[in-house]
């Protein structure tokens, strides 16, 4: 059917300008059958560009695509899809007002049966095949609204699989992933390659690509750096491309670490009306939480930030509290890095100025007016610590990176000098040196006092960051790590046994 | 049975019962069937109306000039069946002229990328201007007999202005929900960035959408030129879209786009029909009227929005 | 300058151009544009201009909103027109500025609607709304035989012309009518279709309704259509709901001639638009009205005090192809 | 990162250069009219016509005022003709039945301001739909007026009232002062103060406020509350210069506020706006308005010419 020695395409000195921007330069790629092709850069060098370009979204200034040998324009969605490639975009692009097998199915002629009418009950089940196929279990239809995010993610891989694509691009399908879906996922990956798809698979998580990947080509400032096969080259080997030059230990030593006083402690919470942690939190510790999807781990964070209402105090400093809303727990030093930068973290038509002062503008008023030199004193003094790469402080944040913006994101939160930091997901979707520069930020914070919660899916991270690790599952607190007890394997077994076998 | 209650129509569908049996409760004559029949023949230019601004508004989008629209297609076709034309002649060459201002508004909104609220804004002040001019400011009226067929007349026992009604929110219920072109006005509504990485033309779409709720608009105007018998251009139709606009969104439809449907928006304008007849048959004291049905409406909004929230709160998630 | 085009009136056509921009010009300010009993009023008011010689602008805001009005008769006073005559939506409102205009010369006169409170001049109509609103309590009582429920249909619950209709209406109608029932008053607020649905719904809520008298032009046209309607629907007898009240002939023709309605009360509009540009131009010449004086176009006039009335006429079917309007 | 850096310096170029293109494209507008409508008429560009139009849009501009908040904060108020018209006939009402005038010109206020505080409730604790709250709003507290009046102009008000609205300050009228003032105040608070900051912020992106920390109830209620009792003060001064509080005070007038707002570069989606381009609307449409009146032109053609305008002006606001 296919010849794994021919390639299935050819991108030949790809260019793509954007007005003032050159987003690639000269890129060549080349894909074959039957193999899961990674693609690797820092936010911002034209991974996903490239990839618009393949599937029609975009169109390329200079260069040339072969398919088959065949010298192709790619001019609409529609035809690439056509053609028999199709792909996840790194962003969700569901339509949360439709069910998830309209979602899967949206404006395919297939499902129209001869008299214009939709076949409802065939677009059903082929939805639900096609989602079961991925192992995965959920009401097709049911509006995607209602759904959580790692449906919404099925959603997204079982319709770029509803085009019987040869060739299938996945951006970032992980970054919205709890590690188990990721497992999931990586079989259905796994079935595909075997039956000859081409698959080009876009990820900053290391271990994902170790895992997953035959091939590795990472871009770097719009050009390509190298392709390799994945045997014959090293993680180490791959940063030093994407970044240009040497980057040290991800993660810091964490070996020599003491604690004494507790900061926060907390117990009987109420996450729900149903489930209640204990748990307490150390000055200067990092403390891991890790869990699934609907494990309780947001619900946590969100309720000790007094986002989400319900009962239950927790005791700061020795005192009782009860937080009714952010003002109260920022009156207590809590502050809370959101798990989802673009809708919660930032608003992103302001400045950086705006974005870091929101939550401290009472504080630099003098009476109702800005203090604007505090505030610009502020700014520099943070995009300094942070190194936030930006020409101004007044730069709109929809123009950083995304690494970038998440410093901001960050910053915004420091300025509140806060003595708690609950952080969620800090490096989703960030590249690798904005990742270690996340980090040794992170660390320098809990070195000099601050006490941090650290929430994440991300389990590599969690290890190397984290003091103590707590593992929930199903709104309860089911095991705790302390610092180099935790492996991989341990933390997706407390995380996803069934709870009843649980002793706590 | 259960499942009706989580259709987002429920709310309003059981506002509408419930005050209905209030209504009937207090005057004996809002049962008579003449009367039942009186508020479906009241509604049916709001409701033809309804249709396209549904579509408008699932786009998230929101239509101000269907009031001058409804002014120019009446005035022309008042004039050309005055002038001897055949009725049916007009009304084909109003619809014509319905679909060519709903055809402008596509134009400045689907490719000029002027936002809705604007370009109707716009047009609604342009419309009327033309309207009045057409007419040059004169009563249009005294219309031949054979023009009351659109307001009179009967096909198969059902009056034509009810029939149509009818024939346009089943048609267009059943192009919104179960054809391709229907699928993408939900689709465009609920995320355009998708909808156009699905391949999907939002302007052509748009464009579409504008052009039938013209032509809709130049229907129920030559209902309202035939009931009414008398137009003029000036006042014709202006603040109707405040009615129906009103009626959409009290259906259950959302101004952000997406959501909302066909059966919603009938009752919505059921709603708003009933209400006005309601208050006259109650004999609400006539200071009270406006009063009431704005207050009818705000709880209707209310109850609108429980339900919504009632519909969030069962998300699946992260142990909401 | 000529950018108004359909609306402003240098005389077309007039003898000396020059005559026309040396001499007087007064502002005639409706209640609004649009409507096409104010259309019918514009025309009277310009043949008043070319058959005087003076300009006249016919103008107001596109809405019976007082507010705009106001600000507009401003502008006007501004460009130092000669005389306003204005159609007041808020008889109150207009005082400040009616005093601003004398205190500038400009002649002030009303039509159509008083202000009398103010320091207008005259106050021009076809007849007093006291006497319009008994006059309509009368034609429908004799309709109905002197007994029975009627409704009254206005245009605005809050115009200064309806309501005082409408309270002279009813009083006379307790005074000399006691069983004649006012059951209800309902407004289309200047909107024919509610009007029209308006008198569909008074027939449904009151299945003994034996009248309904129209204050204002959209509303007896409106009835006459629900009530024809009901009759051949078969829900009520041919003749059983009387129809009187305020007519423009040209929208109740139809109705007439097949005997929806028998009598109408009716005025020409454009007579009262001649007469305010005819006093208007008497009174910038340091002239008077006087009673029984002899208007061209209009015929004779009724002076009262500061009221100036034109007359009003009773509509018939034998009569209503004699009205131009 | 050069390339980035690049594209991040070409785009901070256009970036302010855009928002100075409304304003300027605003003024090159005004001043255009202003010329055209002085070769028209003689009596335009006099010291007595340019202070009626500054008075004349005391009505619009007061409401634009907070209603360029409201739009800004991502929302809409479509009720405002109806408070005005509450708030005037709350005035007439008490002063007819005894009450002291400026108590009644407070207590008005007030009214505006509770009304203005339904609106906030529904909208902002409730998160009802903006759009639909207030027609509700605009028709239910349009009935309450006429129940108030019978729909009769309550008049008749002491002379030291009708200073506020007929009186002049060092020869500029009293009322134009006070728009001015109020214009200045609130382009003070949206550019130098936290609720400017937050109102911006909660047109771009509410949810990100919200995790801030920021009582976003607290902030979309407020702009409600603004804009009822700004449509409040218009009302005192509406109805000290009409001398008159008329039932259908206000009526319609959301449209031109809106549209004043619109023309005045303030986004319809939120997140965008200016004051100075508010103000700058509201004298367009207000010079617009009287010069074509002065030249005699029907207000039919005005509204078209209105239509026109605004798809003009606004037509670069793209989505
Ligand atoms: N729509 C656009 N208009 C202008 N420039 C763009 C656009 N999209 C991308 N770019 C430019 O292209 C460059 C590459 O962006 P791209 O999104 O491909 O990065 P990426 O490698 O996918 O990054 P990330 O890891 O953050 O997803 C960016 O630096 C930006 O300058
Ligand atoms: N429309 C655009 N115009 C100009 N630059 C853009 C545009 N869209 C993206 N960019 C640039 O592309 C780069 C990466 O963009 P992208 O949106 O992929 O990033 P991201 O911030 O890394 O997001 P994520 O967290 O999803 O990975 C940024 O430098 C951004 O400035
Ligand atoms: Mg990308
Ligand atoms: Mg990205």
């Amino acid at each position: 059917m296919y010849q794994m020695d021919k390639p299935i395409l050819i991108m030949e000195g790809i260019t793509k300008e954007f007005p003032g921007v050159k987003a690639l330069d000269g890129v060549d790629f080349e894909l074959y059958p039957g193999e899961v092709h990674a693609l690797m850069g820092e936010n911002g060098a034209g991974k996903s560009t490239l990839m618009k370009i393949l599937s029609g979204v975009y169109q390329h200034t200079a260069g040339k695509i072969l398919l088959n040998e065949e010298e192709v324009t790619l001019n609409n969605p529609t035809v690439a899809q056509e053609l028999g490639i199709s792909i996840i975009h790194q962003e969700f692009n569901l339509f949360p007002n439709l069910s998830a097998a309209e979602n899967i199915f949206i404006d395919r002629k297939e499902i129209i049966s001869a008299s214009g009418k939709i076949n409802w009950s065939r677009m059903n089940a082929e939805a639900k095949a096609l989602t079961e196929s991925i192992g995965a279990d959920i009401d097709v239809r049911r509006e995607v609204q209602y759904l959580g995010v790692h449906s919404q993610q099925v959603i997204e891989i079982a319709k770029a699989l509803s085009f019987n694509a040869k060739i299938l691009i996945m951006d970032e399908p992980s970054a919205a992933l709890p590690e188990d879906e990721v497992q999931k996922m990586f079989d259905v990956v796994k079935q595909l390659r075997n039956n000859g798809v081409a698959i080009v698979y876009v990820s900053h998580r290391m271990n994902e690509i170790f895992k997953i990947a035959d091939k590795v080509t990472v871009l770097r400032d719009g050009g390509k750096v190298s392709t390799n096969k994945i045997t014959e080259t090293t993680e180490d080997q791959l940063i030093s491309e994407m970044v240009g030059k040497e980057v040290g230990d991800l993660y810091p030593d964490k070996t020599k670490r003491i604690f004494n006083e507790s900061v926060l402690n907390v117990n009987d919470f109420d996450i729900t009306s149903k489930h209640k942690v204990s748990f307490s939190l150390r000055r200067g510790e990092i403390l891991g939480f890790f869990g699934l999807v609907g494990s309780g781990t947001h619900t946590l964070a969100e309720r000790i930030f007094g986002l989400k209402k319900g009962k239950g105090t927790v005791e700061i400093n020795g005192k009782s509290i009860l937080i009714k809303n952010p003002k109260d727990a920022m009156k207590q030093g809590i502050a809370y890095l959101p798990p989802d930068r673009h809708r919660q973290g930032l608003v992103k038509e302001s400045s950086i100025r705006e974005n870091m002062t929101l939550p401290i503008l009472k504080r630099i008023s003098n009476g109702l007016i800005i203090d604007k030199k505090a505030e610009q004193v502020i700014n520099e003094e943070y995009i300094e610590k942070l190194s936030i790469k930006t020409p101004s402080q007044n730069q709109v944040v929809n123009l950083l990176s995304g690494g970038n913006q998440q410093k901001v994101v960050l910053a915004k939160w420091l300025t509140t000098k806060p003595d708690i930091l609950i952080m969620e997901e800090p490096t989703r979707g960030v590249d690798v040196g904005a990742k270690a520069e996340i980090y040794r930020l992170i660390n320098e914070l809990s070195l000099s006092g601050l006490s941090i919660i650290l929430i994440s899916t991300e389990m590599p991270e969690l290890i190397g960051m984290s003091d103590r690790i707590l593992v929930m599952n199903e709104g309860n607190i089911v095991n705790e790590f302390k610092n180099g007890e935790a492996d991989q394997q341990k933390l997706l077994k407390e995380a996803s046994n069934s709870i009843d076998k649980m002793v706590v | 049975m259960a499942n009706i209650f989580k259709r987002r129509e429920a709310p309003i569908i059981l506002f509408t019962i419930v005050l209905f049996c209030i209504f009937s409760l207090i005057s004996s004559n809002f049962l008579k069937p003449d009367n039942l029949g009186l508020i479906l023949t009241q509604i049916t230019t709001t409701g033809l109306i309804s249709i396209g601004m549904l579509m408008v508004i699932l786009f998230g989008g929101i239509d101000l000039s269907v009031g001058s629209v409804l002014a120019v297609v009446a005035t022309v076709v008042g004039m050309l069946v005055n002038a001897g034309i055949n009725p049916f002649v007009a009304a084909l060459i109003g619809m014509v002229v319905g679909a060519i201002c709903g055809a402008f508004n596509g134009l400045f909104i689907a490719w000029f990328n002027i936002p809705e609220i604007i370009t109707t804004l716009a047009t609604m002040f342009i419309f009327r201007g033309i309207a009045v001019a057409i007419s040059g400011g004169e009563w249009v009226t005294n219309f031949p007999d054979s023009f009351n067929f659109f307001s009179q007349g009967k096909i198969i026992g059902i009056p034509v202005p009810i029939a149509l009604f009818a024939t346009g929110a089943i048609m267009f219920g059943y192009i919104l929900s179960q054809t391709r072109f229907g699928r993408r006005v939900y689709a465009i509504g609920g995320n355009k960035e998708a909808a156009k990485l699905a391949g999907m033309s939002t302007r052509k779409t748009k464009f579409l959408v504008y052009i039938s709720s013209g032509m809709l608009t130049s229907v129920a105007a030559v209902i309202y030129a035939s009931q009414v018998g008398s137009i003029q251009a000036s006042t014709a139709g202006s603040g109707i879209e405040f009615t129906v606009i009103a009626a959409v969104l009290v259906g259950g439809a959302s101004i952000f786009g997406g959501v909302g449907t066909m059966l919603g928006t009938a009752f919505g304008v059921l709603l708003m029909g009933m209400i006005k007849n309601g208050l006259v048959l109650t004999q609400a004291s006539v200071y009270w009227v406006d009063a009431t049905t704005g207050f009818i409406l705000i709880l209707a909004i209310i109850i609108n929005t429980v339900q919504r929230s009632r519909n969030l709160a069962s998300r699946e998630g992260d142990l909401v | 300058s000529n950018q108004g085009g359909a609306t402003e009136t240098p005389s077309e056509g007039d003898t000396g151009g020059d005559a026309a921009s040396t001499s007087k010009s007064f502002f005639i300010n409706p209640k609004s544009i649009g409507p096409a009993y104010w259309a019918a009023a514009e025309k009277g008011v310009k043949q008043a201009g070319e058959d005087l010689g003076v300009e006249v602008v016919f103008n107001a805001p596109s809405t019976t909103d007082s507010a705009q009005q106001i600000n507009m008769i401003q502008d006007m006073l501004t460009r130092q027109v000669n005389g306003v005559g204005v159609a007041p939506n808020d008889p109150e409102a207009v005082a400040p500025v009616f005093s601003n205009a004398l205190s500038q010369d400009v002649q002030v006169v009303t039509w159509d609607s008083d202000a009398p409170d103010t320091d207008r001049k005259y106050y021009i109509g076809a007849a007093t709304d006291a006497e319009l609103g008994e006059q309509f309590a009368e034609m429908i009582a004799n309709q109905i035989g002197g007994s029975g429920k009627v409704a009254f249909m206005v245009a605005s619950l809050s115009a200064q012309n309806q309501t005082a209709k409408v309270d002279a209406a009813t009083a006379y109608l307790e005074a000399n009518h006691p069983d004649v029932e006012v059951v209800t008053t309902v407004s289309s607020d200047d909107d024919q279709q509610k009007a029209y649905e308006n008198a569909q719904n008074l027939i449904s809520t009151y299945p003994d309704l034996k009248g309904l008298v129209g204050f204002a032009g959209a509303e007896a046209p409106a009835a006459a259509q629900a009530v024809e309607e009901a009759v051949n629907a078969g829900n009520i007898e041919q003749g059983k709901i009387k129809i009187a009240g305020f007519a423009v002939p040209s929208l109740v023709k139809e109705y007439l001639e097949n005997g929806t309605i028998e009598e109408m009360v009716t005025w020409d509009p454009s007579k009262l638009g001649y007469t305010t540009v005819y006093t208007l131009n008497l009174l910038t010449d340091g002239e008077d009205v006087e009673d029984g004086m002899e208007i061209p176009n209009v015929g004779s006039i009724k002076v009262n005090g500061d009221i100036i009335l034109t007359g009003t006429d009773v509509l018939t079917k034998d009569n209503v192809a004699d009205f131009g309007f | 990162m050069n390339l980035v850096k690049e594209e991040v310096n070409t785009r901070l170029k256009r970036l302010p250069s855009i928002k100075i293109n409304t304003i300027s494209i605003l003024v090159i507008l005004l001043a255009g009219l202003l010329i055209f409508f002085s070769t028209q008429s003689p009596y335009f560009l006099t010291t007595l016509n340019i202070t009626n139009v500054l008075v004349q849009v005391t009505t619009i501009g007061l409401i634009a005022i907070p209603m360029t908040y409201v739009i800004i904060s991502g929302a809409m108020d479509l009720s405002v003709g109806s408070i005005l018209g509450l708030s005037a006939v709350t005035l007439g009402f008490l002063y007819e039945s005894g009450t002291n005038i400026w108590v009644s010109v407070v207590l008005a206020l007030v009214v505006g301001a509770l009304a203005g505080a339904l609106n906030g409730l529904l909208i902002a604790r409730y998160k009802m739909q903006a759009i639909v709250v207030t027609i509700g709003t605009l028709v239910m507290l349009r009935g309450l007026v006429y129940i108030i009046t019978k729909g009769k102009p309550i008049s008749g008000y002491p002379d030291s009232f009708y200073f506020l609205g007929q009186g002049k300050v060092l020869g500029i009228p009293f009322s134009v002062i006070v728009m001015m003032a109020l214009f200045s105040i609130a382009y003070i608070l949206i550019k130098k103060t936290r609720i400017g900051r937050y109102t911006y912020a909660l047109g771009n992106n509410e949810e990100a406020v919200r995790y801030s920390g920021i009582n976003v109830v607290k902030v979309r209620f407020l702009t409600f509350v603004m804009s009822g009792l700004f449509a409040g003060i218009a009302a005192i001064f509406y109805v000290s210069r009409y001398a008159s509080a008329q039932a259908s005070a206000g009526d319609g007038i959301e449209l031109d506020v809106i549209t004043a707002v619109l023309i005045g570069g303030t986004h319809i989606f939120g997140g965008r706006g200016s004051l100075v381009g508010t103000f700058l609307g509201v004298l367009i449409i207000g010079t617009l308005r009287n010069g074509l009146n002065l030249m005699g032109v029907s207000v039919l053609f005005q509204t078209v010419i209105l239509g026109v305008l605004i798809l003009v002006a606004v037509s670069r606001q793209n989505k």
